[in-house]
């Protein structure tokens, strides 16, 4: 693949000015995740608020990332994609993502839930690159987890 | 779990043999060499050698570390051979397998990280009034480590006993294993003797009191179908070069939930999670028990020769085994002042035949034996304790690999036999 | 030590890089392949390949405990491995020689060695009120041991820093070893910056308080002749693969005055003088700190490395490799944007070109260059420590083989420049 | 070469019947020696008296050992040899043995020194019998320099 592909225009543009940068309050929740092999980290904040139907929904995500063009992209993709959403749909495009991210090329990934995100497909192709690509999305990962413990 | 290859060439067949070259070789003036100390260490296929030297050949670089297409490549082969060796042994997962530098490598990093445990590990930490179970038939890989971490720790050790007809002696097991009971090592299979212990028995009576299992599995892996979730034990250990793979590589079996919070034994790169000057945090199994570069082109090694077992079929490589173990006690029992180190008959015992001539020390036997050419082992084999019990201090020892015939097994008795004529007529 | 032969292969000519055949692949749709990864492993020549491979199809067997002709043939090999890499070192014999798994390895075995010493070994022990000395710029194989042996023991970590130059920081030397050091463990050359420590002048600093030093010598062993015995560090550790040998052995030198006395780490088969059930006692070095069956092909294949090494003489790979990091300095400095991690000359310094891009992150600069063949490596190189103190997460480094070409710098210094362009220009 | 050579008649007869086995009373040292591959072991008991010269002489030897028939006669023929002479010369013996033994057969032996002992000259062509041959060598040297050292 050519790295046009991989560092496609989308991903430059948010590696280049990352969407919802910064550490805010109030969080429910906040996460580190580093990828020990390259030194990249993130400090990641979530809020949540109950809704209506009792369920959580994503109020805000915020956090302080330190790598690559790939993963500071991808959290900065994240943000858009999570915040105001339920908990459970952001997770399940998280889990979306986690696939197609893994899938060493064989899922293109579903753009009605990905949007953007859909862009770092070409990752999959490139194994060392994928964990870079899922630092922040593990990290919102376990900050949801942590906030669904407090919450109940 | 093993495929058994419905058109696999026959074990100890002509085809079979051609595919370890050392066989056709001659020792001691012209004669066919018969080597019979697989137990020791195996020979290796040429499928092995051959798929190691692709390996380096085309795809080799450090792994887990590079940002190149060449490391990405060998990243795979490596974790490939993992999850081949993980569905080998009946591992629930590929991280339930760790690349150690062999089985005493791997007993070590389970003796040494008990030692290290405190805080959230806990559980795995031994002290004064704990107590760890051993055998009197452990090779002294699963002895002296388990000694040693008593000495740091203050801990007890333990063990059972062996009975006169070569078995664990367990009349006594409640007094053996008790709620002090932290630990129970033993061998899946003796080195020596050939006997099975009641693994999934002990490891159940060890479970009930809380206590943690480690097998080791050297000597069974290698002959017979594993499934070391099925068994339920804890961690189990076992070595490359005893199943047709390279030296330099060995296995640490562990449940995932366990290995997850053991404190790391070997510390270095590609374990931690983050490095200061002042301390550092470990990431998850199994890099955590990997510091360092791993053993790479014995890894991918090994995965080929769990590939060729595979292909030939573990439930036909433990047939062949048996077949010959039961032709040598057979053919030696048969021989005057010749008697078995073990069981006699082939029920609930591997493939070790060792053996005792009376009057010629071992050492005498096995010269004789290899001015034959048949190649034995002689001496304790590890297992000086077992020996000490049956009052002996050492036997000779054959051992049978997929590339053993019945033919070999002959000539194992008819030299023998003329040791005897050569120490009786002299 | 190492003898120059005269008329021995150009490096990095085509004749030498035909014993390498992956050099001979390509990568990302049809590029050559640049290999400047070798300071994380190296490429193995086919010499060495085959010297494992007929060792392994006429000689196989276990090493030490045999009884029969294989096993005299393969404990010869093994041994005469042992004696080549003594002489390759300067070792004043070869019982100062241990194969290990490799150097992380190998500075287990001293930290966790240290750890074991009681009674006669008490010279070896350490505790609350002694302190050990590291540095800053230290591999995590040389630095996490000793965090690690500190929490053990009560024993306090110290270290050198390291200057804005890229030196150690020597300033405050008599406040860094004093009279409780007991341990200095320093490396012989950064695996980063390639700094060169001035290990005689600190190992005499440390012996002169009583202190032993533990050399980390995995990256000069590979390029410059080295004699421990004239350095007169106590320990020192090296990697087979990283010197065109295997994966899966590694080498731990010691004084045989101090290793004789030093306690075992690693206990099992082979080690032992005599095992009872409830206490063994050990025999001498090596075999004492050997348990288990080693890494016995890995270690006859470093000897043909050494072989291979020594007949290109040890002054022309230093040579070879210290042009090359000259180009690659002069090459990589005058691209606007580009610093170097470490001494902008040769002057006191290995062949390790770590450096950084100013706006490109260097995993995003390593894609780039593995997009156009050029093979680096990126992270923190297992020092994150070092890069800590020079305020960035991760470096670029390209390191030189005896392979490597000139116009595989100049290749690299191409690549970086279309990786700034690259990222300029979207 | 042939077993009849390795088990030369003279070595197979002291195994058979070891001159000055047994361990005796009084002694001035006391070694004992194993070998860890195969369990052999010897314990060895050293007389010494002081001669008129000044020097000290070899009184009596004993042992008791357990091992291969190579390792037996091969004590049992030391003692023949260094009984009766003086600590310089049963040491010279000694060096002599071991020179022949690790020699892998390039040291035929001197017989005018070792006497019997030089049967065992075909045991340099088997590295893992050397052991079982300086076994009882080892135990003799190790309290021959006791006993010098407790006569100092
Ligand atoms: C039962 C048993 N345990 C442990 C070992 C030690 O294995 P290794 O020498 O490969 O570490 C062996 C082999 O010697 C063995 O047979
Ligand atoms: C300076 C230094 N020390 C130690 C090591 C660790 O060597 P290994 O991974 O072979 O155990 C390395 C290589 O990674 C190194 O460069």
């Amino acid at each position: 693949m050519q790295m046009n592909d991989l560092y496609a225009e989308i991903i430059l543009d948010h590696s280049r000015a990352p969407h919802h940068a910064g550490l805010r309050e109030p969080f429910d929740a906040q996460t580190h995740q580093v990828n020990p092999t390259c030194g990249d980290e993130v400090t990641l904040r979530l809020a949540v608020q109950r809704g209506d139907s009792g369920g959580l929904t994503v109020q805000d995500v915020s956090y302080d990332a330190l790598g690559c063009s790939i993963s500071q992209a991808s959290v900065s993709v994240m943000t858009d994609l999570v915040i105001g959403e339920s908990l459970t749909r952001a997770q399940q495009k998280l889990a979306a993502f986690e696939a197609m991210i893994t899938s060493k090329g064989a899922d293109p990934g579903d753009e009605d839930l990905l949007g953007d995100a859909v862009a770092f497909a070409g990752v999959a192709q490139y194994p060392n690159r994928v964990k870079c690509a899922l630092l922040g999305w593990k990290a919102f990962k376990l900050a949801a987890a942590q906030a669904e413990v407090s919450a109940a | 779990m093993a495929v058994v290859a419905h058109d696999s060439p026959e074990l100890g067949s002509t085809r079979v043999r051609a595919d370890f070259p050392v066989l056709e070789r001659t020792v001691r003036g012209g004669k066919p060499l018969v080597y019979l100390d697989s137990g020791a260490t195996s020979q290796r296929p040429v499928c092995v050698l051959d798929a190691e030297q692709e390996f380096i050949t085309d795809h080799y670089a450090a792994v887990k570390r590079g940002a190149h297409q060449l490391a990405d490549e060998a990243t795979e082969y490596y974790e490939g051979a993992r999850a081949k060796v993980a569905a080998f042994v009946g591992a629930r997962r590929p991280e339930e397998i760790i690349f150690t530098a062999g089985a005493t490598a791997s007993l070590n990093l389970v003796a040494y990280a008990f030692g290290n445990a405190t805080g959230d590990a806990a559980r795995f930490a031994v002290g004064p009034g704990d107590e760890i179970v051993v055998t009197e038939m452990e090779h002294h890989a699963n002895l002296v480590p388990w000694q040693e971490l008593c000495r740091r720790t203050g801990a007890t050790l333990k063990w059972f006993g062996l009975t006169d007809d070569f078995r664990l002696d367990l009349s006594d097991i409640s007094a053996v294993i008790t709620p002090r009971t932290k630990v129970l090592a033993l061998t899946g299979e003796s080195n020596v003797l050939g006997t099975l212990p009641p693994v999934a028995d002990l490891t159940a009576a060890a479970h009930r009191v809380g206590a943690l299992v480690v097998l080791d599995a050297c000597q069974s892996v290698p002959h017979r179908a594993t499934d070391f979730a099925a068994l339920d034990v804890d961690f189990a250990a076992f070595s490359g070069h005893k199943m047709l793979g390279p030296t330099g590589v060995g296995v640490l079996y562990g449940k995932y939930e366990l290995l997850a919070t053991l404190p790391p034994f070997l510390t270095g790169g590609s374990m931690i999670e983050v490095v200061y000057m002042d301390h550092s945090t470990y990431i998850a199994p199994p890099a955590r028990f990997e510091a360092g570069t791993p053993p790479v082109t014995q890894a991918v090694a090994l995965g080929a020769a769990v590939d060729y077992l595979t292909d030939l079929g573990m439930d036909h490589v433990e047939a062949h085994a048996m077949e010959l173990t039961g032709l040598a006690l057979q053919g030696l029992s048969a021989l005057p002042g010749v008697s078995i180190l073990g069981p006699s008959t082939t029920a609930n015992r591997g493939p070790a035949v060792a053996f005792l001539v009376d009057g010629i020390h071992p050492h005498d036997v096995g010269q004789l034996l290899d001015d034959a050419g048949v190649a034995v082992r002689v001496g304790h084999h590890c297992a000086w304790p077992l020996h000490r019990r049956y009052g002996v201090s050492a036997s000779s020892r054959a051992t049978f690999g997929v590339y053993s015939t019945a033919d070999e097994v002959a000539a194992l008795v008819d030299a023998v036999a003329g040791a005897q004529k050569f120490f009786a007529g002299r």
